[in-house]
């Protein structure tokens, strides 16, 4: 394991370890039982889930459900399913938190290793507006995208997640690059490496952690945005989540459950591959940065 | 006009002054260490002259072209530091050619400039590591070659030896002194520890809240120190410093000190001058190795004084004994060979040599120059 | 900045640089964040309705705001959200770090599993959240047809109790991340301490009460920001388990000035609560960002 | 400051001026309509559009009823990007037109004679100023009973045509073990429900100076207690586990025969035939005990966002295609709703179908046809929601009739 599974110097006896153990799967038990409700209604017939026991495990095994979120389920007026919707939302959060990213980093590095005054004021001013809530920015948003060109288009939602992911990835990096040796970019200085050749060739190979959680952050919640990808995307480039909340908010006729359960995972399932995947590093990255002091 | 000059500079940040017109030249060749407690201003100082930090005012200078405004990279010095600060992604090879990468030196060219430097210190063998694979004083040796490869006009050390344990720190001092002697360049090297000023400089600036106390050789710093700051700085143990009146007696002046019992002892001033402050309270300095047992009085001296004092305190540390007694109601340290007969509680005859005893006047805390 | 003037361009231009990589960052938050916070509190005094219009009418919709019971209720509903929800996350994401910190056989396992649910939306996992919290199909429901007949779990039907379904599925999103957090903060106790106090004779119990909590200060801290944020715009929850019912029992700010705003064509209402929650929020992280951002200069 | 002024001042350029977004020939819809059998109507829609050559450019936004679309609608016209057409409803096309948004579609409905087939309350809703700005879809009646023939026959009971018949048949559904009512605990739900039961006591009159004229006379008036005491009445009547239930769970319950009667729009009806069950034989339509005489209705509709001025020829097409018979036969028949015309044949509905087009001619010959407040076609939204609260604060059993009477009057005060 790549986290610094450190010999804890605590011992614990027997009886004690059992029930830390016990609890500890009692808890894995919560946090999983959503999504086995989803799981397992997504392979189940629609009569089955109809017939009551949602708990139950499927009597019937079907995947049809699932083939039928991705590429034939009613999302408009077209039975397009959920697999053109999926690239907009790549098309869409990829940009975005390379950006945000990119920026969040940059961020970070003047404001620790080119101080200047009221630098920090300035820090202060971009932390306060991750806080901002999304609702009230709405419709001067809508006003600037549509000044700018922007509205409707995939570029104008881009811009929208970076600007509202710029605070966070700066905090981040900023955390993480004050406690990197400013020695370190003086000697670069010295050695006649310039603004970006320092950020590049001496803080940027040792941001991998920091890096991490920045991307882990923005993904998760660039991906699972709903409120500005339905105000501000255009027809063709609504991102995953709108066609989901069309799959599943169809307000008559038959509700196929089984169908939107399988939707809601496929919607769920890159966010669900980074925290897998990059999780392990994700401890890791918040030990470097965001809880140190 | 020498070789780097420290003209008139001062440093503020927004209203507070932390260096206050600092004038201090310095020859090619030269060992300049600057050296002062933390908080004094040295490194700003070094930093100033490094590029890193701007100058207030006034100018700094290296072969006559003024370097205010100048960047860094193009002053052509090089600097090691007290973290080393090797680019913990690179290996030892790429951290000593970092610099000559930046300043578009050719790969064989930087090449061969690395070899021979790695030759140099000996760390041929390193030279794929990353530094975190490296023990402390290869990191030192590594930070080292990162500033010779560069073949600067000036080396600057920002408390090069001060991560390192006590025995690898009297190696690299060596070491490092070698290596001066051997090339002749250009140091500024900034310490806190007056032995590595002693041992390594050419000349000495002392520094404390933002101001030159003193510059001079380190025999000069030791032997007059311009005030009691520089006098108590350099040395270990510090110099004594106790309160005296001076009497004239037989013509001479001397020094009336208070022992332990009350009593008074007469030390007679090599100083003629001293005959100015007659019946006026000075601060009399020793150094403790002044203060011996009657064996041990140097030979060359014409004015060994001699008292009889109880002792507090023995602390042998193998070559030397050091005792502690009472003058003029402070404690006084006192250097005896380590074969002394000394004895706490029991009264000692010492020989004092007052040839190089010094006297500052209490108001000023300056030496009183003869 | 003091700038001499025999400084080359290449030199002048490394002075600036800093600064104008920083501006398009400074920028997009002066227009987007301060700005249209500006243009909100502005909206807050005008008879702004379905659009943006500039009709001045003084205090009126902070007014008709305090007259709404409905504000009342969200008020106190934030009170008891945030409180439980930044209450239970830490004391639960400390303890779940606490005892992940054992030498646990399958903790990156067990990490994963606390921490994705921070990667689900609840569009996607609204509707998993009500089948399993209706009393008809849910919880209750397998309980019962277990055998266990008494049981009872019909909160989210009640409209003193709703609320508490709310906390118990924002614990269930973020609790996981807290944990991660401390971790990070355990991991991060030098091991010399420890051993010195186990040394000195302190319990296991003593060790973390007297030695390794207050230790986690920095946890504590960057916990609470995010917590609180999270707090302050839970949204997407509330609309998806509840719709702010039974009635109006699980309404909070952040669906009030949305409805007012939006649903209600009552854009003025909707903007005095957004410049009364904005002004909570800095009266709570002012102080906060100042002595945080003080210390560390 | 700077990026409000330009706010405000591009804000209203956006709406005198209108915005280009669709290509000359597509109509960009945004619409909420994203169930299967509601995609299948505009399916018709679209179809008949390409066959003209004009592209269909699909903006669906579900959620809440319309609610999300129209904040993206609002989005939209803020950016100066409005779609071609929207779907509509009541109060907001209204609030829509007056901010100067839609489109003249007047040369369209004279050709086609629009104030013939209309119904006047209807028209109320789709001109404003004299202008049409909107193309009706359909008419939903919202004070239908729905009910399980086989619950119903089991137990004795018949239609009921007044209150007190209806709470007997309550009583005897309840001592029978069978959940009376089958509701789901929704705001737009619960008044729904008020929406008849309030014109059971008020009448027509009354409903109209209560809830059109907001006369707070009436509003905080005895009549409205007695209405409130009849919603209290049918709470007892709901089980436990209403909350939240959405409205096709709630039918679900009456085609299983968990219960017995449920009060909805004529959109359930496609729940009951989903089910494959027929209209007369296994279920019942009729109107709530009271208001026979009565339709209380919301229409959808199609705005018409000014795109340039005067009305593109795509927006004639689109309107004259909504509003052509076959359409309105076509998509009604699927959606469960009545033609927005009254001059279709009704040849193509069932039963439930065709009471509901002679009860709607009826009433709009005889004037008891009035918008339902639940569904946005009494008030704007902002009295709208005001009602909502305190119908469903009273429902769940926060107020009790003569608190929720006063708190009625004084929340349309502050919303109005």
């Amino acid at each position: 394991m790549s986290v610094a599974t450190q010999d804890t110097a605590i011992r614990t006896g027997r009886v004690v370890r059992t029930l830390i153990y016990l609890v500890l799967l009692l808890f894995a038990l919560f946090y999983m039982l959503p999504l086995y409700v989803m799981v397992v209604n997504s392979v189940k017939p629609l009569d089955e889930i109809t017939g009551g026991g949602m708990m139950n495990l499927p009597q019937v095994w079907t995947f049809e459900p699932w083939l039928k979120a991705w590429s034939s389920a009613q999302i408009g007026v077209e039975p397009t399913g959920l697999s053109p919707y999926f690239w907009n939302s790549i098309k869409m959060v990829v940009p975005a938190v390379a950006i945000s990213t990119v920026l969040g980093a940059l961020n970070g590095y003047v404001l620790t290793k080119w101080r200047f005054k009221y630098d920090t004021i300035l820090f202060g001013l971009m932390l306060f507006a991750c806080f901002i809530p999304f609702q009230i920015v709405l419709i001067p948003m809508a006003r600037m995208l549509g000044l700018m060109g922007m509205a409707g288009s995939t570029s104008g939602l881009v811009l929208v997640h970076v600007v509202y992911g710029i605070g966070f990835t700066t905090l981040y990096f900023r955390n993480y690059y004050a406690v990197f040796p400013t020695e370190l970019v003086r000697a670069a200085q010295i050695d006649g490496a310039g603004f970006f050749q320092i950020f590049w060739r001496i803080l940027l190979p040792s941001s991998g952690p920091i890096a991490v959680v920045s991307i882990i952050w923005q993904f998760t919640n660039i991906w699972n945005d709903f409120l500005f990808g339905a105000s501000f995307a255009g027809a063709d480039s609504q991102p995953m989540t709108v066609a989901l909340n069309n799959l599943v908010q169809a307000s008559h006729g038959v509700k196929e459950y089984n169908v939107h359960f399988a939707g809601a995972i496929l919607a769920a399932l890159p966010t669900l591959l980074v925290y897998i995947v990059a999780g392990r590093y994700f401890v890791r990255g918040l030990m470097a940065g965001s809880v140190k002091g | 006009m020498g070789f780097l000059d420290i003209d008139n500079t001062t440093k503020s940040y927004g209203a507070v002054e932390v260096l206050h017109k600092i004038d201090i030249s310095v020859e090619e060749g030269e060992f300049l260490v600057l050296v002062g407690p933390s908080g004094c201003g040295k490194s700003t100082l070094l930093n100033m002259i490094a590029g890193l930090e701007e100058i207030t005012s006034g100018e700094i200078r290296i072969k006559d072209a003024t370097m205010n405004g100048v960047h860094a990279s193009k002053r052509n010095i090089a600097m090691v530091f007290q973290s080393y600060a090797l680019y913990p992604n690179m290996t030892v090879g790429k951290n000593i050619t970092f610099g000559l990468e930046m300043h578009g030196v050719p790969k064989p060219e930087r090449d061969n400039a690395m070899n021979d430097v790695a030759k140099l210190l000996q760390i041929e063998q390193l030279l794929d590591r990353k530094p975190g694979a490296l023990s402390g004083g290869q990191r030192q040796r590594v930070a080292m070659g990162r500033a010779l490869v560069r073949n600067p006009d000036v080396f600057l050390f920002d408390e090069p030896l001060s991560n390192l344990d006590a025995k690898l720190r009297v190696d690299m001092r060596t070491e490092i002194k070698k290596l001066h002697q051997k090339l002749g360049t250009t140091i500024v090297y900034v310490t806190h520890d007056q032995i590595e000023a002693m041992t390594l400089s050419t000349r000495i600036a002392v520094m404390n809240g933002g101001y030159v106390q003193q510059l001079g050789t380190p025999q000069e710093i030791y032997d007059t120190p311009a005030n009691i700051f520089v006098a108590t700085f350099m040395g270990s143990p510090a110099m004594n410093v106790l309160p005296a009146k001076v009497a004239i007696e037989n013509g001479k002046p001397t020094a009336q000190v208070a022992l332990h019992d009350g009593s008074l002892t007469s030390l007679p001033f090599s100083q003629d001058n001293m005959a100015d402050w007659a019946g006026k309270d000075i601060l009399l300095g020793i150094r403790p190795e002044t203060i011996t047992d009657e064996d041990a009085a140097d030979r060359k001296s014409t004015n060994i004084a001699h008292m009889t004092n109880r002792i507090i305190v023995t602390e042998p540390a193998g070559s030397d004994t050091f005792v502690t007694m009472e003058m003029g109601g402070k404690d006084v340290i006192a250097r005896m060979r380590s074969d002394a007969e000394v004895q706490a509680g029991a009264d000692f005859s010492f020989a004092v040599n007052m040839e190089k005893a010094v006297a500052f006047d209490p108001e000023t805390e300056t030496r009183i120059v003869p | 900045m003091a700038m001499q003037a025999n400084a080359d361009f290449k030199t002048k231009l490394q002075i600036w640089l800093p600064k104008l990589v920083l501006s398009p960052s400074v920028a997009l938050m002066v227009v987007f964040v301060y700005g249209f916070i500006i243009f909100s509190v502005y909206l807050s005094f005008t008879d702004s309705r379905l659009l943006p219009s500039y009709g001045w009418v003084g205090l009126e919709n902070y007014s008709k705001l305090w007259r709404l019971s409905h504000w009342e209720t969200s008020i106190t509903n934030m009170g008891i959200f945030a409180f439980l929800y930044i209450g239970i996350c830490t004391v639960l994401g400390l303890s779940l770090a606490i005892f992940l910190d054992q030498k646990i056989r399958a903790e990156g396992v067990l990490r994963t599993i606390y921490l994705y649910p921070m990667a689900l939306s609840f569009i996607v996992t609204g509707t998993a959240w009500k089948w399993f919290l209706d009393p008809g199909i849910g919880l209750e429901n397998v309980m019962q047809s277990w055998g266990w007949t008494s049981f009872e779990f019909d909160w989210i039907k009640n409209s003193d109790f709703a609320i508490y379904t709310v906390v118990l599925a924002a614990v269930w999103q973020t609790s996981g991340f807290v944990m991660a957090m401390f971790l990070a903060g355990l991991r991060g106790i030098d091991n010399e301490i420890l051993k010195a106090a186990q040394m000195d004779g302190a319990s296991n119990w003593n060790l973390y009460r007297r030695i390794i909590i207050p230790q986690l200060r920095p946890a504590f801290l960057s916990a609470f920001v995010i917590l609180s944020h999270l707090a302050i715009k839970t949204f997407d929850l509330v609309i998806a388990l509840t719709g702010g019912g039974p009635g109006r029992a699980t309404e909070l700010p952040a669906t009030f000035m949305y409805s007012y705003t939006f649903s209600r064509n009552q854009m003025g209402i909707g903007a005095a609560s957004a410049t009364i929650m904005l002004m909570t929020i800095a009266a709570i992280m002012i102080p906060y960002l100042y002595a945080e951002l003080r210390e560390k200069k | 400051m700077r990026s409000f002024l330009n706010t405000k001042t591009a804000i209203a350029l956006a709406l005198t001026v209108g915005a280009t977004t669709a290509h000359a020939e597509d109509v960009e819809v945004l619409h909420w309509w994203t169930s299967g059998g509601e995609a299948a109507a505009l399916n018709v829609l679209k179809d008949d559009l390409e066959g003209q050559g004009i592209g269909w450019t699909d903006m669906p936004v579900a959620g809440g009823g319309g609610e999300q679309a129209m904040t993206v609608l609002r989005a939209r016209v803020t950016a100066g990007n409005a779609p071609t057409a929207v779907q509509g409803l009541g109060f907001d096309i209204i609030d829509w037109a007056n901010q100067g948004s839609l489109a003249n579609l007047n040369d369209v409905a004279a050709a086609e004679g629009w104030d013939a087939v209309v119904p006047a309350a209807l028209q109320q809703f789709a001109k404003v100023d004299g202008a049409w700005v909107s193309a009706p879809v359909n008419v939903h009646s919202t004070n239908w009973v729905w009910a399980n023939k086989q619950v119903l026959d089991a137990n004795g009971i018949a239609a009921p045509t007044t209150w007190e018949e209806f709470t007997a048949a309550l009583d005897t559904l309840k001592a029978a073990g069978i959940t009376p009512i089958a509701h789901g605990g929704q705001a737009w739900q619960d008044t729904t429900v008020f929406d008849a039961v309030a014109m059971s006591v008020l009448g027509i009159d009354g409903y109209r100076s209560a809830f059109i004229d907001l006369d707070e006379s009436v509003l905080g008036g005895d009549e409205m207690v007695e209405a409130f005491d009849r919603m209290a009445v049918i709470r007892a009547n709901v089980d436990d586990n209403f909350s939240g239930r959405d409205w096709n769970l709630a039918t679900a319950m009456v085609i299983n025969g968990e219960a017995g009667f449920q009060m909805m729009g004529d959109w359930a009806k496609g729940e009951f035939l989903n089910a494959g069950k027929v209209p007369g034989e296994d279920f019942l339509c009729f109107r709530f005990p009271g208001t026979q005489e009565q339709v209380t209705f919301n229409a959808d509709q199609f705005m018409m966002f000014d795109q340039s001025g005067e009305v593109s020829p795509e927006q004639a097409a689109l309107a004259s295609a909504i509003l052509s018979p076959s359409f309105q036969s076509a998509f009604n028949v699927v959606k469960g709703s009545v033609p927005a015309r009254t001059d279709v044949s009704d040849e193509a509905f069932d039963a439930c179908g065709k009471q509901g087009m002679a009860d709607l001619a009826a009433a709009a010959a005889s004037d008891n046809l009035v918008g339902s407040v639940a569904h946005g076609h009494a008030n704007p939204a902002s009295v709208k929601n005001a009602i909502f609260d305190v119908v469903t604060a009273h429902f769940n059993g926060e107020y009790d009739s003569a608190t929720a009477a006063a708190e009625l009057v004084d929340a349309v005060s502050i919303a109005k």
